[in-house]
């Protein structure tokens, strides 16, 4: 159960979003849409406890967060299969054998992550997230380069894996994941107005 | 009303603006006077003759070189602490202060040396740790001209500061235990035998008053600009969003 | 933790990963001294234990970039930062790799290269030990200095920069004490300061890494 | 009215010089900084206003 | 070309470019020096020509990562290489830019620093013509090391290593012609040889790194 | 008019792509399609010149081919406007005016490259094409982080300004950019099978 209360973000003291209110129960999922700006990487990497909130809570059960944006910190000079053999690893988890079939990454198990097509190379990082178990993800454009196919392995494995078994998933995206049950919150009407000011920029203003 | 309201960059402005005229003027009129007593009214000294003119420039340089890392210590301390921004901008408009006073402690210093021991530069202890803490405030400011957000460079430098200032008391020790120096020991302390006598060190004392005044009024207008700095670029960004 | 310190070893086995340059780096500046001060045995026996451990630090402080920006630029510093193990720990981890990979065989390497430099024969065995006691310091606080600067695109020379005082007082116990070792003089105070530092810089520095990396990944 | 310096007189003067140049540097770059910054905000805050 | 030039000047001086910091580590390693080899007034003479060349020579180096990586990383070379600029003139202009920004503030620099190790009086005019007849070569075979090594994540040391041996020849008649002019000899070959050097490079090397580079970019 | 004739492809000595054949007249556009890894990036590289084919040509207008990939080579010192006026040097051509509108960037301007979010910076990305005034235009998921409003400005540009003016585009994407117009080639059929070997490799086979 993820519940998020009057929450307003920053990014570099700037105001971004706030007045946001939203929960998602166990086995749902929310996705943000709004206009290229508005401020979904700085909610998510906010939600994930990258940076503070300028004001609000958010809650979530502890140590079940985790959060995926473009850059997958993928080693190109490890294989795919050492790639995840980490992250288990650091998570204190096994690679799951079905992982190979649910990203379709059976075939690439043993390249180097560097020799990956740009869609390739996404579904091992989308894979990590089958990896390490948690249970509240925050995903940030998770399909970028993935072709249609792939969008679909990857919803399936959201649905059939990650909300079944009760997880949690925000997801921000620009495309139609196909994920239906999904509900949808529309950014654009929190977007703050430009004369509100923050914390840190307030002195000077 | 506490005192930190005074740290408020608005009320910083209002009341620093007024004073800061004055601040120039009686740092102004200490300098003049020190250096002019010092420079055209003192005798030579017996064993240094005239070189020990440079005296007035040199100890009271000196003396702010540390004093204005030492304030910038503080200044980060405040800021990693209270987050007041006033401090975090203070310390940053301290440093290229700092770094002028280290420079013309070194360079009058180098420049006494020539005739005093023969050689423009020693590694003497006391110039070898004012190289270092030259190194540190160098790196400081790079530091801060590195990082595009505030307020990460505020965190970041004032980290960097403290960790600096203990490596700076390490080094300290560790330049003393490495070479015996050629440079004299303190003579400015309150035991009265040591000091240097007194028609040196009346001028002295006006000159390093004027130094102190010349930081205090530099670092005001410094951090003035600084605050405006931010305030133009808070409204920039502002502008810029839709 | 320990899986992250596997990691970056294996990683910088790899190829490009990095290990064995810091080894080879030091050979070069080794190399260039007596090209550049010319091949008299007299001068370069008397500057070899210095020149050693300065090239010794500039091998160490040239790899430091590699600590934290290569995962920073791919994400994977973001998602350590959010998985289960302390920042302190992750700075500390990479702090070892990184000695492991650089400090140890730099303190291997050392009396070997001092051929070259025509080090004096008493001073071989302080070579070695000051630097066993010293690298692992150069490693801890480069690894800050690291955290510090990895926002910044190509930090690398202000890292440089930063780190540099930094590593004056390491530099001067350790290079003192094999002096001072050389020249059959008592060299336990350097010792103790050189062990002194280290310990210390491991005792704190995990904890300046961790709150700057915070800082930066904001 | 000028002292007589004796042989360090080069000395001497070249430390006045150099430290009265760099406080006259500090002081200046300050205050250009301050005007510039002045008429940036004035400019801003202009712009907000009008 | 001119606007590849002044592109890189100006994002040479903007935060975090870069400019000045080559200065900086050449500042450094003289600083470092004598607190390796010790305090000593006539060592530190003896070595001062040697090291300073040995100094700016290793801050050029450490500078030359920055020539092609970061336009390589965002992808700005690419783009550059399927413009209408010859690539010779993109390696020549990169040379040029990096000179400007780091070999010419080192010649000026060095003699400042002399002071620092105690350059006989002597030397102070050759250190900084040998710089300055010199220091181009290093920008513009750097360059070419640089092409070598742009498709190599964080190639940095590897750079170094491949460029160092490169580098001996114009670092041995630098701090030959020194040496010689310090002591009154004659200095005319040594210093012929570095003009040469460097008239061999800008004549050939913009053809290598243009080769080079489009080999790294397929 | 580009024409590609009997075009065969190799990424790092392994065929990926052969048999291409196809010609893309004034004023068109081809839409490359095609699954993960399948070749898109590596076509579109070697098109450009930036690689060589193993086999067959590739002809176009000399100088007026330009590459962009998902890295757009945006300084992130520089300001949005400095970063396009550096485009326009180098090509000899000035920033005209209007890009401003067509990419929607005019409050933009003149913030650092390195303040933009992940869309807006795409978008800059896009307007360097619309300053160099090449003609013939090879494009790698240009749409990547667009939302749908960018999207559709990005369509107009191509079909308004690049397309009307007689440009050719060839555009390797994963999502539907609503360019009805274009023609659209699936690469599939085209995928080498395993056992073709390359110039390079076949000496050792
Ligand atoms: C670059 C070189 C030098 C540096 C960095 C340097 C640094 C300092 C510092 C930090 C002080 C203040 C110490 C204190 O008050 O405790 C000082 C004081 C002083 N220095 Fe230097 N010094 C340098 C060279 C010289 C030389 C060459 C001479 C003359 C021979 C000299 C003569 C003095 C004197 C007379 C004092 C006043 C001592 C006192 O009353 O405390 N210094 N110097
Ligand atoms: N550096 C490399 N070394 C070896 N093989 C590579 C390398 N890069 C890509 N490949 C392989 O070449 C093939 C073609 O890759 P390419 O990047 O052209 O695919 P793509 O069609 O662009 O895919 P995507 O839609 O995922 O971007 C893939 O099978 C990929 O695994
Ligand atoms: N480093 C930064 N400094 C200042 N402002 C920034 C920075 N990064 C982003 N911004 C601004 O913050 C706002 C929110 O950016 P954010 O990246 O969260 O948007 P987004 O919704 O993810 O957009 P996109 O769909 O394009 O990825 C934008 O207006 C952006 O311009
Ligand atoms: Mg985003
Ligand atoms: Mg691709």
């Amino acid at each position: 159960m993820l519940e998020v209360r009057d929450f307003a973000i920053e990014r570099s003291g700037l105001p971004v979003l706030s007045g946001l209110n939203f929960s998602v129960a166990a086995g749902d999922a929310l996705i943000l849409r709004g206009p290229n700006g508005i401020g979904k990487t700085t909610l998510l990497r906010t939600l994930a406890g990258l940076q503070e909130p300028s004001a609000g809570t958010c809650t979530f059960p502890p140590d079940e967060g985790a959060y995926a944006s473009h850059a997958d910190g993928i080693k190109t000079a490890l294989t795919v299969q050492e790639n995840l053999a980490f992250w288990g690893d650091v998570y204190g988890n096994a690679v799951p054998d079905a992982i190979w079939d649910w990203f379709d990454l059976g075939d690439l198990r043993d390249r180097f992550a560097g020799t990956l097509s740009a869609g390739q190379k996404r579904r091992v990082g989308l894979a990590r997230l089958g990896v390490i178990g948690r249970k509240v993800l925050f995903l940030d454009e998770p399909t970028v380069s993935l072709d249609g196919f792939s969008v679909k392995l990857f919803t399936q494995f959201l649905r059939d894996q990650h909300l079944a078994s009760g997880g949690i998933a925000v997801i921000a995206t620009h495309i139609d994941l196909g994920l239906d049950e999904a509900e949808t919150l529309d950014l654009t009407p929190f977007a703050t107005s430009v004369s509100g000011a923050t914390d840190s920029d307030e002195a000077f203003l | 009303m506490s005192l930190w309201e005074y740290a408020n960059p608005k009320k910083f402005m209002g009341w620093t603006g007024p004073i800061l005229p004055w601040a120039f003027g009686a740092a102004g009129v200490c300098l003049v006077t020190g250096l002019i007593w010092g420079f055209f009214f003192t005798p030579d000294d017996y064993r240094q003759g005239s070189t020990v003119k440079i005296i007035y420039l040199h100890v009271p340089a000196a003396l702010m070189a540390i004093n204005a890392w030492i304030m910038m210590l503080v200044a980060s301390l405040i800021w990693l602490i209270r987050r007041h921004h006033v401090s975090a901008l203070a310390a940053k408009a301290a440093a290229p202060v700092g770094i002028t006073m280290t420079l013309i402690a070194l360079m009058t210093g180098a420049i006494w040396g020539q005739p005093m021991w023969g050689t423009y530069w020693a590694w003497d202890p006391r110039l070898t740790s004012f190289l270092i803490l030259f190194l540190f405030y160098l790196g400081y400011m790079a530091l801060w001209a590195a990082i595009d957000d505030p307020d990460t460079a505020a965190d970041l430098t004032s980290v960097l500061c403290m960790v600096g200032s203990v490596f700076a008391l390490l080094s300290r020790y560790a330049v003393n235990f490495w070479n015996q120096g050629l440079h004299q020991g303190a003579s400015l302390s309150l035991d009265k035998e040591e000091n240097v006598a007194d028609v040196f060190f009346f001028p002295l004392l006006v000159a390093i008053a004027g130094f102190v005044l010349l930081f205090f009024a530099l670092v005001l207008l410094r951090t003035r600009t600084e605050i405006r700095s931010r305030r133009v670029r808070a409204l920039q960004l502002r502008e810029g969003r839709r | 933790m320990i899986a992250l310190l596997l990691r970056d070893l294996r990683l910088a086995t790899r190829a490009g990963g990095g290990f064995g340059l810091g080894l080879v780096f030091f050979l070069i500046v080794v190399v260039l001294v007596p090209f550049g001060v010319g091949p008299e045995t007299e001068i370069l026996s008397k500057i070899a234990a210095g020149i050693l451990w300065v090239a010794a630090l500039l091998a160490a402080l040239l790899s430091l970039d590699r600590i934290f920006a290569l995962d920073f630029e791919d994400g994977a510093l973001t998602l350590i930062a959010t998985a289960p193990i302390p920042l302190e720990a992750v700075g500390l981890a990479k702090a070892i790799a990184h000695w492991l990979t650089t400090g140890l065989a730099l303190t291997v390497a050392a009396p070997v290269l001092g051929v070259l430099l025509q080090l004096p024969s008493g001073a071989y065995g302080f070579v070695a030990l000051t630097l066993l006691l010293g690298t692992p310091a150069l490693s801890m606080i480069g690894t800050f200095g690291a955290a510090l600067t990895v926002g910044i695109r190509r930090g690398g020379l202000l890292l440089s920069l930063l780190v540099l005082p930094l590593y004056i007082p390491t530099l001067i116990f350790g290079a003192e004490a094999v002096r001072r070792g050389a020249q059959g003089l008592d060299a336990t105070t350097p010792l103790l300061m050189l062990g002194g530092i280290t310990a210390g810089a491991f005792a704190m520095l995990p904890f300046a890494t961790a709150a700057v990396l915070r800082i930066n990944l904001r | 009215m000028i002292p007589d310096l004796g042989k360090y007189a080069a000395e001497v003067g070249l430390a006045y010089a150099v430290s009265i140049a760099l406080l006259v540097a500090i002081v200046g770059l300050s205050w250009r900084q301050s005007k510039r910054q002045k008429a940036a905000l004035d400019a801003a805050e202009a712009r907000k206003n009008g």
